[in-house]
């Protein structure tokens, strides 16, 4: 046997014996995966990395933040007066259960519950569109009372005693703005997840797309725990 | 040499050849929706080489307008900045970032695994859209009018002064878009490095090439939503203003810079850090020998993704920054010389007692080191703080980068382009013709950025459409020649361009192993077939051990395990019934 | 270079640890399932070198049997199963860490203000992170991944501050707000 | 004290117009035979490997034997030798860029201000100009700041450049070695006008420096109504030896001389006993010659000295009319 490892040996015999190789496994396998807990693995460092992106993403508006409240501490202590910590809390409290309620999602998958799956789920979304529809007003409050970013800002008061303002609301619509743009793409992901899950797409070897949503959502709900404080608390 | 593939071993192996991955399956509409790592590679060359021309464009057309004091060629200055800003733009984050990863790793990086395609292969093709999507962004912004900011976008002459507001809007948001095809190939090719490395294949069996493309995978993954989120910042400012960047409504431009280079100068490394791979493959396997200190060159890598993180200050020492922040970042510069002169003295060690064949890869590796080390050492200088007060924002520090990023990632792709296309695409290119061609771009190369070295030392600041002023027309003669070199330089891309594509339908049929390599990538016919491997390799040798070539055939030898596996693949070829399975 | 990949076959650190995760307490009636003949194990012939050098565990990579309810409840091929009530122990910690930093808000510590708060929000989401992400039991890495993620956006801050907050110190002309200061309130 | 630097390295720089430029120049001596030494020794055996080396046709490949794949010692050495190269570097080129950005105490502080697309002056004594001249004996600090984008204030003779930033200030400072002209450019891109941001840097004697100066001012006051100029050389917004305020108050109280307080046509009471009304002529006296005539009650001699020779014919005018004005 002269041939190297996998040389020029490749003849449509030995293609056709590594196909019929992967026949027989799970639909889900993909032909470049030996076995489904390689593609899960490759799945879940792959969504991490992701989940990093996003972290760093976010990161920068928090660098921001905090530079700005270190230049002005009284200027963040007087602005932060205008929010409202009790809807502040209440939307923590939202996206704490809807958490819950997703990682209870995939282990009812991991048992083979598919019904249970789905109706936790279908609670995320729902705790989910809480959350937007509570900070649907508390923007409309905030727009009405002119607490606006940058040149927009017209709130007489803040103005007057401070010359920059609106960069504590720019911070306060950039982060909770990019944090809901990402909340409404979780109730998207998590309504396709539903939707796979109700026609039967996961069974317990196969629920890898589950629970990459999940992560997903509980960054979105990690990112959050540090706004709330960082906006509604801080003195 | 033999152009056929050599006999395989047993005769129940022997059959017609699996078709290539450039044939099978057949019509343009396979190749747009292909999974296929080694086609997204080959859509992502012909993208970048695409852009390479474009921007090379743009570089000739303003380095026309300088052979003039005058204002000659372009119709205004706008023009002119629009020229440059458009070279840069393009040649950064469309040629540059992408060429060697996305191009050139795509198409290896599984093949040297021993994988059979990227981790998330879907994810590759979404990568290679997201490239299409965020450079017609850009085109867009030409058609829009513009954009005349320079690839810095810096804030505020981006977001208030620039008056083709909507140009800039859609470069930022292209920009934007291309960096999500950054991310989704690096985070890719960890993935896989991490998990589809075949039996055998310790981290330490990597080439070094893969080490190189792992340091910038991680690079691009953390440094790239930075990016992100600042160009996002910078639309917001641009479009609503929110005073976070803008001066005018209380803003720090200078924290702009810091959040830009915190991206872009990992950018420099994601850069020149896969060229840094490329050279180490070149050098070993053209030298037969395997390299010097693998593993302190392997590390390197990491260590210079690491410091790289650290030094962003160096590009702010004259923006305002504190001087604290100046001395901080000026040392931690210096520290990256270190893994860099180790990479450099141990490539100059792996040619001692090598057996050494100049041929075409081989020479553009000789070229890099020639560049490079010259683009390194001006680098020192601009890590000198001090020394950097004079020379920031000069021609000496766009000599200095051209040196680097052209010097090291230009020849670095195109050596690795030589050294891969017998397998990427089967044939051989004219090896008279690649070396005329890089005669014309080396020496082109080192005659037209020389003396941008000696301007800018002697005080010639940079993105002048004019300098028919004070103290400034003197440098004519130096931009005059500046200038004749870049067109020997286009000569020679022109030229690259030419024989290369012609080899494509003419040229002479590549063997399996036509360089005597032992990376699994010479393992596989040329071109490969669409499923890279006939059954998952099993190594037992290292990317560098030449000994392991078979002096008859040029191909690696098997291992006992690799061996073991084949027959066992054979005996299952066989029909049912004739033979039992060898079960164990 | 030397080959120390072949006393340990391609066994990266992360590898390793699945392995230990794998071997610490939860694998067995999976490996059981392994070694029975005929089922599980993919590879056939070459599933014992497969499952060491790409990933899998030792113990063969072979989906449990969805056969006892009380084996799925503990165990799995793929992922650990979190208890029920553990996932419900995990959330009402969050919620009172909620009602915590909320309480503690009123109470004034001065500049520890903000170290308060960040440090009760960190807590909660290394929970979040460790029981609803399954970072406890999931690949080492993914926590190496995770936790080099926060520290890039440390040095991000950082190295950003050292410019910010030390700007007046060498040359007094330097400081960022000569311009625009607050209103005098 | 110039440093002597070889004719190689001195091609390569602008002629030096500052103290920083001969320590600049040595160490960038310095950088430049170093690397042309550690470019000599990694490209000179590369060339010699690559062609002492080379594959004959045919030629088996020979295993590498281990002493050639990796040696501690030598790994060791080149991070080392480097490592202590560039902390070296380090310590001095952040030693000089210190100096360079924190100025002298007696230094003369210009305001420099970029716009689009020029550069403007502002001197200490108020003085606004467009073209920058200083004086050749004493350290000059410049204090950068920007109307719009970022600007870049450089000259290349004295080696040195800092960014002219919006809504703050830069600074650097430089002690003239020699007179002359030295061109001054925009480094930071500023849209389209960039490349012809330029001005210069004129280093002359003190004398003419005072001259040009004196020039400078009156046609600066001579832009100025007379009223505003009294004002701003009663509050010393234009220095002219003490300023007035220290003495005479606007608002009737008593300091060290008579209020200003309505004074202008007033009827003054003496020291001697005559009374005096106030007009251009007393006002004048009392500046020229204050112990001619002194108000009662501020004898028996005058705190003021006199400010002749000091107050031009029309800043005393200036003054006038602005007595004028204060009811």
């Amino acid at each position: 046997m002269s041939a190297p490892v996998a040389q020029t040996t490749g003849t449509a015999a030995v293609a056709e014996a590594a196909a019929e190789h992967h026949q027989g496994h799970h639909p889900a396998l993909q032909h470049h995966f030996e076995n489904l807990e390689q593609q899960a693995d490759a799945a879940t460092l792959a969504m991490w990395l992701f989940l990093v992106t996003e972290i760093l993403l976010f990161g920068g508006l928090f660098v921001g933040f905090a530079i700005y409240q270190t230049w002005y501490p009284e200027l963040w202590h007087a602005a932060h007066k205008k929010l409202d910590p009790v809807l502040g809390t209440v939307n923590t409290v939202v996206l704490l259960v809807s958490s819950f309620t997703v990682a209870y999602a995939i282990r009812m998958a991991q048992l083979g519950k598919q019904r249970a799956t789905s109706w936790l789920l279908g609670a995320t979304i729902a705790l989910a569109g809480v959350f937007l529809v509570v900070k649907y007003f508390e923007y409309s409050h905030k727009i009405h009372e002119g607490l606006l970013p940058g040149a927009a800002f017209s709130h007489a008061e803040l103005a007057a005693q401070f010359s920059n303002a609106h960069v504590f609301f720019s911070f306060y619509f950039l982060m909770t703005g990019l944090h809901g743009l990402h909340v409404l793409a979780g109730m998207i992901v998590l309504g396709g997840l539903l939707w796979k899950n109700a026609r039967g797409a996961y069974s317990p070897e196969y629920f890898t797309p589950l629970e990459m949503g999940g992560l997903y959502w509980h960054l979105v709900d990690i990112i959050w725990i540090f706004l709330f404080p960082l906006f509604y608390l801080i003195k | 040499m033999t152009t056929e593939a050599p006999a395989p071993a047993t005769a129940e192996l022997r059959g017609e050849p699996a078709p290539s991955y450039l044939q099978e399956p057949r019509g343009l509409w396979s190749w747009l929706t292909t999974l296929d790592h080694k086609r997204i590679g080959i859509l992502y060359l012909i993208s970048v080489t695409a852009a390479l021309f474009v921007g090379g464009l743009f570089a000739m057309l303003i380095r026309l307008e300088l052979i003039s004091p005058e204002l000659s060629f372009f119709s205004s200055t706008l023009a002119y900045n629009q020229a440059f800003t458009l070279h840069g733009a393009i040649m950064v984050f469309m040629f540059v970032i992408p060429g060697i990863p996305a191009a050139l790793g795509n198409f290896v990086l599984p093949l040297m695994l021993g994988a059979q395609d990227v981790a998330l292969p879907r994810l590759n093709l979404a990568s290679w859209y997201f490239w299409l999507a965020g450079s017609a962004l850009m085109i867009g912004a030409i058609l829009a009018g513009g954009i005349d900011t320079g690839w810095t976008f810096y804030i505020p002459y981006s977001s208030t002064y620039s008056r083709e507001g909507d140009a800039v809007l859609l470069a930022l948001g292209g920009v934007f878009i291309l960096g999500f095809s950054s991310i989704f190939t690096g985070l890719n090719f960890v993935v896989t490095m991490h998990k589809l490395r075949c039996r055998g294949m310790g981290w330490f069996r990597m080439p070094l090439f893969l080490w190189a493309i792992y340091a910038t995978a991680l690079l691009q993954i953390v440094a790239t939503p930075v990016l992100g989120i600042t160009l996002a910042l910078a639309m917001v400012e641009r479009a609503f203003g929110v005073g976070i960047f803008r001066p005018e409504l209380g803003g720090d431009p200078v924290l702009f810079q810091h959040f830009f280079w915190f991206y872009s100068h990992p950018a420099v490394y994601i850069m020149i850090l896969p060229a840094m791979g490329v050279i180490s493959e070149l050098i070993a396997v053209h030298s037969h020998k395997k390299i010097f200190g693998y593993r302190a060159i392997a590390f390197s890598s990491l260590a210079i993704a690491l410091i790289s993180f650290l030094v962003w200050g160096h590009h702010m020492f004259t923006s305002g920054q504190s001087q604290v922040a100046g001395a901080v970042f000026s040392f931690l510069t210096f520290l990256v010389a270190i893994p860099t002169a180790i990479k450099a003295v141990n490539w100059v060690a792996t040619l001692y007692k090598g057996q050494i064949a100049l041929r075409t890869p081989m020479l553009y590796a000789l070229g890099f080191l020639f560049v490079f080390i010259v683009g390194g050492l001006t680098g020192i200088f601009l890590a000198t703080v001090s020394i950097n007060l004079h020379l920031h924002d000069t021609y000496f520090v766009v000599a200095h980068f051209h040196y680097v990023m052209v010097g090291g990632t230009v020849m670095a792709f195109l050596g690795g382009l030589h050294h891969w296309w017998p397998k990427m695409f089967g044939r051989m290119y004219n090896e008279r013709a690649a070396k005329l061609g890089w005669l014309l771009v080396v020496g082109g190369f080192i005659w037209t950025f020389l003396p941008q070295f000696i301007m800018g030392s002697r005080g010639m600041p940079r993105r002048y459409a004019t300098y028919n002023m004070e103290g400034l027309e003197v440098h004519q003669p130096l931009h005059l020649m500046s200038s004749l070199g870049a067109w020997v330089i286009g000569a020679g891309m022109v030229w690259t361009l030419c024989y290369l594509v012609y080899s494509i339908f003419k040229g002479r049929r590549a063997e399996v192993n036509p360089w005597r390599a032992v990376s699994l990538e010479w393992d596989v016919p040329s071109p490969p077939a669409t499923h890279n491997f006939p059954i998952d390799p099993h190594v037992d040798f290292g990317p560098y051990d030449f000994e392991r070539i078979d002096e008859a055939t040029g191909l690696i030898r098997p291992g006992p395990e690799s061996q073991r596996l084949l027959a066992a693949a054979a005996v299952k070829t066989l029909p049912p019934g004739a033979e039992e399975e060898n079960s164990g | 270079m030397t080959d120390e990949s072949r006393e340990q076959p391609a066994a990266p650190a992360e590898q390793g640890e699945a392995a230990a995760v794998a071997a610490g307490g939860m694998a067995a009636p999976a490996a059981e399932a392994a070694c029975s003949p005929g089922e599980g194990a993919p590879r056939g012939p070459d599933s014992a070198i497969g499952s060491a050098a790409t990933g899998g565990t030792p113990g063969g990579p072979a989906p449990a049997p969805a056969g006892t309810e009380d084996a799925a409840e503990e165990e799995h091929s793929i992922y650990h199963v979190v208890p029920g009530r553990v996932y419900v122990a995990v959330l009402a910690a969050l919620l009172v860490l909620t009602a915590v930093t909320v309480g503690v808000a009123q109470i004034d510590f001065g500049a520890f203000n903000i170290v308060v708060a960040l440090l009760i929000a960190g807590t909660k989401a290394s929970i979040v992170a460790l029981y609803f992400m399954h970072l406890r039991w999931s690949n080492r890495f993914n926590a190496i991944v995770f936790v080099s993620g926060l520290l890039f956006l440390a040095i991000f801050l950082a190295f950003t501050m050292i410019d910010t907050e030390t700007r007046s110190w060498v040359a007094p002309e330097f400081d960022q707000r000569p311009l625009v200061r607050q209103g005098a309130g | 004290m110039p440093l002597a630097v070889d004719p190689i390295t001195a091609f390569q720089l602008p002629e030096q117009g500052s103290s920083f430029a001969p320590h600049y120049d040595l160490l960038y001596a310095v950088l430049f035979w170093g690397s042309v030494f550690f470019f000599l020794v990694l490209i000179g055996p590369m060339i010699y490997f690559a062609l002492r080396y080379r594959r004959r046709p045919g030629e088996p490949i020979r295993p590498t034997p281990p002493h050639l794949t990796h040696n501690a010692l030598i790994e060791i050495a080149w991070i080392a030798v480097p490592l202590v190269l560039v902390v070296a570097l380090f310590v001095v080129g952040t030693v000089q860029y210190i100096d360079a950005s924190v100025a002298p105490a007696n230094a003369y502080t210009i305001q420099v201000r970029g716009s689009m697309w020029s550069w403007g002056y502002t001197y200490p004594n108020g003085v606004e100009s467009g073209v920058l001249k200083v004086p050749s004996d004493r350290p000059i600090k410049f204090l950068i700041g920007s109307k719009d984008t970022i600007h870049s204030f450089y000259v290349p003779a004295f080696r040195l450049k800092m960014d002219a930033v919006p809504n703050r200030y830069t600074t650097w400072w430089f002690q003239p070695t020699r007179q002359g002209r030295f061109p001054v450019y925009c480094a930071e891109f500023c849209g389209d006008q960039h490349s012809q941001m330029v001005s210069a840097i004129e280093v002359v004697s003190p004398e003419e420096f005072e001259r040009w100066m004196a020039q400078k001012l009156k046609e600066m006051q001579e832009g100025i109504p007379l009223a505003e100029l009294g004002r701003r050389i009663y509050t010393g917004e234009l220095p002219r030896g003490a300023a007035c305020l220290a003495c005479h108050s606007l608002d009737g109280s008593r300091l060290v001389g008579p209020s200003f307080k309505g004074l202008w046509g007033r009827q003054e009471r003496m020291q001697d006993g005559s009374t005096v009304t106030v007009d251009e002529e007393y006002i004048r006296e009392s500046l020229m010659r204050p112990q001619a005539r002194i108000v009662e009650g501020f004898g028996p001699v005058s705190a003021m000295q006199t400010y002749e020779g000091v107050l031009s014919d029309r800043e005393v005018l200036g003054i006038i009319e602005f007595l004028k004005t204060v009811k």
